[in-house]
């Protein structure tokens, strides 16, 4: 029901939202969305906290750049490079990372995401410290200039609904039944015969890969691939957005992705103090909020029930 | 991996599982020295033996928990020494009774149906809605009743009682159609009216399987087990039906710490 | 020696304890004597572990009153009960330290006062741990760590042994020799509360039972009149 | 007219950074002396300032660029003061029509390869920057070269534009190493140069950076082991904060010395009264920029970037910071450039008495010439 | 390549090093009895640098004390603030993660990292400020033949040197140690026996952040004091962690300076790689011996 009602609220915030919103910051906050929703797939019905996610977002955003700067991509299939790319990075990260548990395994992917951090500042194609500017935003179909905001603002919707729509299967598939099972049980779920490591590969692979499209995306948007996005604080700010929003609950990386976008933007006056306020909504979250927006109104409504 | 052992020849069909001078050596000590058994199909095989014999060593060798220093253990005629554990619970060799051994928020259906989705053979299909999963309500509503808990197919596994736990992970040990169950000293730390139930449950659920136990406490032994082997010091002391182990004056000295018959 | 001439050692009126939200003992009652040996017994889930955890302050809240020698020590945080009340907890499923070996898990418990066993001497006591000085805990078989735990209460000088299951996992010949400590412990003039499931091993031993269902205790038997009251206490344990 | 009944100027700089100190929020306060002394108002309309961190990232730059184009109605954006963020703001307020008059970056390549009619240059270049300095090392007998460059657009060009002229006056490069931006342990680099046996060690770095590679090369002992090292790119402030002890002697080049005559000091002490520390040539070009742009829109009556940069091409400029300054079409702003010499703690008859000025560089040879420019533009 | 140069870098990689050593070290010790990853660490280690700066050059400025706390008192007041916020935290917060999933004390500590970090970038540069306080005495440069070498490195390399080892030998060789040991595998179980768990826990975080801070003000005359300073180095430490395995208190140190020494010598044969070469050795390790060198096998 609330799930219903979210979607609906989000599907007219979302197509409305170019004429009483700045297009370009809100189209920053649907790639900052599906980032947070594909990272929340991996901690949120995973179990798992990777560290690391800005490198598929911001390695993403490269590859995306690259071919179409200098191969000629159209948007499309930019975004698909990209998105391919995340693939098989999020595999070899996956296939690393997941021989390690927990705390571990956060370590690990957050030193995997050096790796590639280093990488974009050195290889000769990223412009390192320059970033890779200049991409062009290209044509939609071959006819429909994404130079135009409005048009750029409806097709990175479409990309939004799309991952949005992947990610609410996985959560609700076989895949994601033995997904909970996993997280609940693990040493059972090993004893029934399910390869957990190979489950937790899979998800990992398919959170990296959103979370790449996302970054492709916001490349082409911004004509900008950079390493910011490739920077831990990034890694750092998606699993803040997801634990406002709400952990393991579907709208909840949406709604975080816009508190912690909204706040970051509102605040980029006041300088360093961004950070500590980030900080700050971090520590609070994490002391006395661990539901989350999201979370936190669905218990309230879960207990009103129970109540009545 | 499963490749076939070196000189394998085709066990009688009688004999499920098999080890062939197994071993197990701490940095020099050893706790399993050149340990062979013979597990019959559809028999329940129990392992005794003094503390420190090397019973749970000799358990975890055989779920993989341990990697041997030596020896074979051959499951199905299969070489599994090297096995994933994973992949030994595919071929139908489960380890159950691990303290808690249920999924705590699904239900009791659910619980089951993890166990039954694995062979549709789509549990990696995100792609796929979840209500495919429900060709097989019917089937894990059949396998709870087997335990009684056809009534509960809709509480969630925390909210029943610790027999009833019990009982959920017996029945989602053979949703998967074991061919071996590996039991590891299932009574423990429970009242004797506990132990009845689960002895009882035990034998209801054997039927055309194997089972091998750990166990300490000898009136369930006695009930249930066709062959018992006593371990003692990592070796193999005497092994055979009750009345023969529990007369045997070496398991007498070495286990009761009396040499009067029992 | 007649049981009512000894000083009290341990009185335990009205204690209730919870668990979070759930409330497990509901008012338990028990006095113990110096020297005394007494068991409780109870079906799985009765609360004689709690009864034992909220002597400690292992548990997440319990009201009432528990006085050893005279000293309430229901508000004490858990480590200064142990000096207070000169006592040792052996507890269900034997908690050996897996990163410390032998040695180092006999010498944890802080000496609490004088006139505790020397490593020497509680070696002789088991020696199988001898053989195994050097061992981690985590390497030792189920009676090994059981011997090791009884054995590292023993140097402290505690004098109030809280025993909980240390029967579970034995082979009958490590009961027998465990046996012969409890009996030698009791020579000594320990006081000790054995939580046992095992009522075989532990009537012998003890001087009294109580019998605890629901959090309190329903049923409290001397052992002299143990035979006399074989019938209700069969009802209790197993229905 | 103006099209939107206000003038908006943008500062867009590094706020927390390596080079906080010598633009930063000295730049704002800057542009906003430049404002106040320009009445306040254009044509009876305000003229407001904005401000941001670019935190030395480009994408945060032309982001923070985009929105306030978009949705500010920005007319101009000053400061810049990374190479790299001053690329990619002046190519997107090139695609916008926005003028940009950048005071803190070094690279040529804003008036060369990617100059745009929009674009200019106003205090220093990487050409500019060795032309006094490289010239009077090699002269000085320092013929064979070793750089540590700073790991962008910035190093890069400085370090290749210092080795040209090194090169020219026949001296050799023997060695270079890129440190990333931000390096606050120069000791490995350092003992690289050392190893080179190159009499100059070349610094095409800047900021905190510069700083700590010449305190960290002292406790190396590297200057007493003959070699010398060369600061391609120091601002006052980088002195101020070495201390003389380490500093004295070193000699670069820039385009003000806040002390240079009555009127620079009499500005520079207005402008110390409110940031506390002295003016780098950077906050001098930000005051100078903006007080010109406003010059400009106000002569023509219009804040149309066209016809605004127009007018600035054919001014002549003249102020406290610059003397019959001309602002070609590539964007480079003509003007004179000093060698300067650190004064030795002695000498010095203040806190911020720290330059002696040794020579002139005469604007003509400082900047790359119209004949000689890549721009597009141009040829 | 002269040896001469092979054996100076080689000497700055140990700088380094001990530094990665100290700081993996506490992290091991803190993660030894909490079980939680202290991202903060790094934090805590840029803080000791700045209570450095701070007690040195800006008390009278910012607090009207005029009193200079020079380099030597530094090394124990640092250690002791930081200890003392370590206390703060692990009392007020993360005791009530506890018996949450681990992540969340990661988390915890990650959100103050970023309040610490922001709150010293607001008042100082992000790039550094240089610590003026180095002693007198430690000032000059020590010919060691094949170069110059500044007797305050080498000061800080054998101080530091000296400090793992002590924390050492007091972990696996003292009753204390065991004591810990025990606190962190069974608190419970460690109380009844009538041990203080919770101040033994508390004591350890603080000392754990107080070494972070220790490295801090060793660190400042070298390097400059920066917010970012913990930051940048803290992930390098994670891989050296993984790489050691958290098994044990010598692993942590060893893998340290070992690890600061490969990244020493590849900035003289890879300059390129000098800054990634932790992190490949981190994916072999994963590939071969996933628990990390000094780590137990689960
Ligand atoms: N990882 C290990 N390293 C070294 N020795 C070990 C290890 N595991 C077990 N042992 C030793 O092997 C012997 C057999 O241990 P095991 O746990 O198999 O005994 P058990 O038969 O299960 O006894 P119990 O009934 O007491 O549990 C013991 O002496 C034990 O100390
Ligand atoms: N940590 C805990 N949290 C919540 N409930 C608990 C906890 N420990 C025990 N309980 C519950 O408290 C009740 C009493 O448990 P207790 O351990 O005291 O029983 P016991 O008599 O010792 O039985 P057993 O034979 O199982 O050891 C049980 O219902 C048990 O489920
Ligand atoms: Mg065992
Ligand atoms: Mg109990």
């Amino acid at each position: 029901m609330i799930n219903r009602v979210l979607f609906i609220i989000m599907l007219v915030a979302g197509l409305g939202a170019p004429f009483y919103a700045y297009p370009v910051f809100v189209m920053d906050l649907l790639c900052f969305a599906l980032f947070a929703c594909a990272f929340n797939l991996l901690l949120g019905y995973a179990g798992l906290l990777s560290f690391g996610h800005a490198a598929f977002f911001g390695g993403a955003a490269y590859i995306t750049g690259y071919v179409t700067k200098e191969w000629g991509f159209g948007p499309i299939f930019g975004i698909l490079a990209g998105t391919g790319f995340a693939l098989i990075l999020g595999t070899i990260f996956g296939f690393l990372a997941i021989r390690r548990q927990g705390i571990y395994f956060a370590m690990v992917t957050l030193a995997l995401a050096q790796i590639i951090y280093f990488l974009a500042l050195q290889m000769p194609f990223t412009g390192g410290e320059n970033g890779l500017q200049g991409i062009p935003r290209g044509e939609l179909f071959g006819f429909i200039s994404l130079n135009n905001e409005i048009a750029m603002y409806y097709f990175v919707f479409a990309v939004f609904m799309i991952g949005f729509a992947i990610i609410h299967r996985t959560i609700n598939s076989p895949f994601g039944e033995v997904l909970q099972a996993i997280r609940e049980n693990e040493s059972r779920a090993l004893s029934l015969g399910y390869d957990v490591d190979h489950f937790k590969l899979l998800a990992f692979i398919i959170s990296a890969t959103l979370a790449g499209t996302a970054g492709a995306t916001k490349a082409v948007i911004f004509q900008f691939a950079a390493l910011t996005n490739a920077h831990w604080q990034t890694s750092g700010e998606v699993i803040l957005m997801t634990l406002v929003g709400g952990l393991g609950t579907i709208f909840g990386p949406v709604l975080g992705a816009i508190t912690v976008g909204a706040l970051s933007h509102e605040l980029s006056a006041f300088g360093s103090w961004v950070q500590v306020i980030l900080g700050t909504v971090f520590v609070v979250c994490v002391m006395v909020f661990r539901r989350g927006i999201v979370g936190e109104i669905q218990h309230r409504l879960l207990k009103k029930k129970a109540d009545k | 991996m499963e490749e076939q052992a070196a000189g394998e020849q085709t066990q009688p069909s009688s004999t499920i599982l098999e080890t062939r001078n197994l071993t197990k050596d701490f940095k020099g000590f050893t706790a399993i020295s050149d340990v062979s058994i013979n597990v019959k199909t559809g028999s329940i095989h129990a392992l005794i033996g003094p503390n420190g014999a090397g019973k749970t060593t000799f358990f975890n060798l055989l779920t993989k928990f341990l990697k041997p220093s030596a020896g074979q253990i051959i499951y199905a005629g299969k070489d599994i020494t090297n096995a994933r554990p994973a992949g030994i619970a595919q071929q139908g060799l489960i380890r159950s009774f691990q303290i808690s051994a249920v999924f705590p928020h699904l239900s009791a259906r659910e619980n089951v149906r993890v166990a039954l989705q694995r062979k549709l053979g789509i549990s990696y299909h995100f792609w796929r809605p979840v209500r495919i999963l429900d060709q097989l309500n019917e089937e894990a509503q059949a396998t709870l009743e087997q335990v009684g808990l056809g009534p509960f197919a809709d509480t969630k596994a925390v909210e029943l009682a610790y027999g009833q736990k019990r009982a959920l992970e017996i029945a989602t040990t053979i949703a998967l159609k074991p061919r071996l169950m590996l039991l590891d000293e299932p009574t423990q730390g429970m009242s004797s009216e506990d132990v009845g139930t689960v002895t009882e449950l035990i034998r209801k659920v054997v039927d055309g399987r194997t089972i091998v136990m750990v166990e300490h406490n000898l009136n369930v032994v006695s009930t249930l087990a066709d062959t018992i082997t006593v371990l003692n010091r990592g070796e193999v002391l005497a092994e055979g039906n009750y009345d023969t182990v529990s007369t045997n004056p070496a398991v007498m000295e070495a286990y009761m710490g009396t040499t009067d018959a029992a | 020696m007649q049981p009512d001439q000894r000083p009290e050692m341990l009185k335990i009126e009205n204690l209730h304890a919870w668990y979070g939200e759930s409330h497990i003992l509901h008012g338990l009652d028990l006095t113990l004597r110096e020297g005394e040996v007494i068991t409780l017994l109870g079906r799985n889930g009765s609360g004689r572990t709690t009864t034992l955890k909220s002597i400690l302050g292992l548990v997440s809240k319990r009201t009432g009153s528990i006085k050893i020698h005279g000293t309430e020590i229901i508000n004490m945080p858990t480590h200064r009960i142990a000096h207070v009340g000169k006592l040792g907890y052996c507890p269900e499923e034997r908690g050996i330290f897996a990163s410390l070996n032998v040695d180092e898990n006999l010498e944890l418990p802080p000496v609490v006062a004088d006139g505790g066993m020397s490593a020497d001497e509680i070696y002789k006591m088991f020696p199988n741990l001898e053989e195994r000085r050097k061992s981690q805990g985590s390497k030792l078989s189920g009676g090994e760590q059981q011997m090791l735990a009884i054995a590292r209460i023993l140097r402290t000088g505690a004098n109030l042994l809280l025993l909980d299951e240390i029967t579970e996992g034995l082979a009958p010949v490590i009961l027998k020799s465990l046996d012969d400590v409890i009996r030698k412990l009791r020579d000594r003039g320990f006081t000790i509360i054995l939580v046992e499931q095992n009522f075989r091993f532990a009537a012998p031993l003890a001087d009294r039972h109580y019998v605890i269902e629901h959090g309190r205790v329903v049923e409290q038997i001397e052992a002299a009149d143990l035979e006399a009251k074989k019938e209700q206490l069969n009802r209790h344990l197993s229905v | 007219e103006l099209t939107d009944g206000k003038v908006k100027i943008g500062v867009l700089s590094d706020m927390s950074g390596v080079y906080k100190a010598l633009e930063g929020p000295g730049a704002v306060t800057a542009a906003k002396m430049a404002i106040e002394d320009f009445g306040g108002s254009v044509m009876g309309k305000p003229i407001e300032i904005i401000s941001a961190d670019h935190q030395n990232k480009p994408d945060i730059g032309a982001s923070t660029a985009r929105e306030w184009i978009d949705a500010e109605e920005v007319d101009m954006i000053t400061a810049l003061d990374n190479s790299s963020v001053a690329l990619s703001v002046q190519g997107l307020a090139n695609d916008k029509k926005i003028i940009t008059m950048n005071t803190g970056a070094g690279t040529t390549a804003l008036t060369e390869e990617q100059c745009t009619p929009y674009g200019i240059h106003y205090v220093y270049d990487t050409h500019a920057l060795p032309v006094g300095t490289a010239t009077a090392m090699v002269k000085n007998g320092g013929e064979s070269w070793f750089f540590i460059t700073a790991d962008y657009a910035f190093g890069h060009s400085l370090r290749d534009n210092t080795g040209a002229v090194v090169e020219s006056l026949g001296g050799e490069v023997v060695g270079n190493v890129n440190a990333p931006l931000s390096t606050n342990d120069f000791s490995s680099y350092l003992l690289q140069a050392q190893s080179s046996g190159a009499d100059v060690i070349g610094l095409a770095n800047a900021g905190q950076d510069t700083v700590n590679a010449i305190k960290q090369a002292n406790q190396f002992r590297i200057v007493q082991g003959g070699q010398k090292l060369a600061g391609m790119l120091v601002f006052i402030t980088d002195v101020h904060s070495m201390g003389l002890d380490i500093a004295q002697g070193l000699q670069f080049t820039t385009a003000f010395v806040w002390n240079q005559n009555d009127e620079t000091e009499a500005w520079s002490r207005r402008f110390y009264e409110r940031h506390n520390a002295m003016p780098t040539m950077v906050h001098a070009g930000v005051y100078s920029a903006v007080t010109n742009y406003l010059k400009a829109v106000k002569a023509t009556g219009s804040d149309d970037s066209d016809t605004v940069r127009a007018e600035l091409g054919d001014m002549t400029l003249n102020d406290m910071f610059v003397k019959g300054g001309k602002i070609l079409p590539n964007g480079s702003m003509l003007h004179d450039m000093y060698l300067v010499e650190v004064k030795k703690p002695d000498e010095a008859s203040e806190e911020w008495d720290l330059l002696r000025v040794v020579s002139k560089i005469p604007a003509d040879q400082a900047y790359i010439s119209l004949e000689d420019t890549k721009c597009s533009l141009v040829n | 390549m002269s040896m001469q140069v092979i054996l100076a870098q080689a000497l700055l990689g140990l700088n380094v090093g001990v530094f990665y050593a100290m700081l993996s070290l506490g992290l091991a010790v803190i993660f030894g009895l909490l079980n939680i990853i202290n991202f903060a660490h790094g934090a805590m280690y840029m803080l000791g640098a700045f209570i450095a700066l701070i007690g040195y050059s800006l008390l009278e400025q910012w607090f009207g004390i005029s009193l200079q706390i020079g380099f030597w008192a530094s090394l124990l007041v640092a250690p002791v603030i930081v200890g003392i916020l370590g206390v703060t935290i692990e009392r007020f917060m993360l005791k009530r993660l506890y018996d949450l999933d681990h992540i969340y004390g990661l988390l915890l500590t990650f959100g103050i990292t970023l309040i610490l970090q922001g709150l010293f970038a607001n008042y100082f540069n992000v790039s550094g400020t240089p610590y003026p306080g180095q002693p007198e005495s430690l000032s000059g440069v020590v010919n060691l033949g094949f170069m110059y070498f500044p007797t305050y490195r080498l000061f800080a390399i054998i101080f530091s040197l000296v400090v793992c080892f002590a924390t050492w030998y007091v972990i696996e060789h003292t009753k204390l140690g065991s004591r810990l040991r025990a606190g962190v595998e069974n608190p419970d179980l460690t109380q009844a026996f009538g041990l203080n768990v919770p101040l033994m826990i508390t004591l350890t975080f603080a000392f754990g952040a107080g070494l972070a801070g220790l490295a801090g003000v060793l660190a400042a005359p070298i390097y400059s004091v920066s917010p970012l300073m913990g930051a940048d180095l803290i992930i390098v430490v994670f891989a050296v962690v993984v790489i050691g395995g958290m098994g044990s208190i010598m692993g942590a140190i060893l893998s340290g300076l070992a690890l600061g020494l490969i990244e020493g010598l590849t900035k003289v044969f890879y300059p390129p790689a000098a800054s990634t070469v932790i992190f490949f050795l981190m994916v072999l390790v994963l590939l071969f011996r996933p628990a990390g060198l000094f780590g137990k096998e689960k």
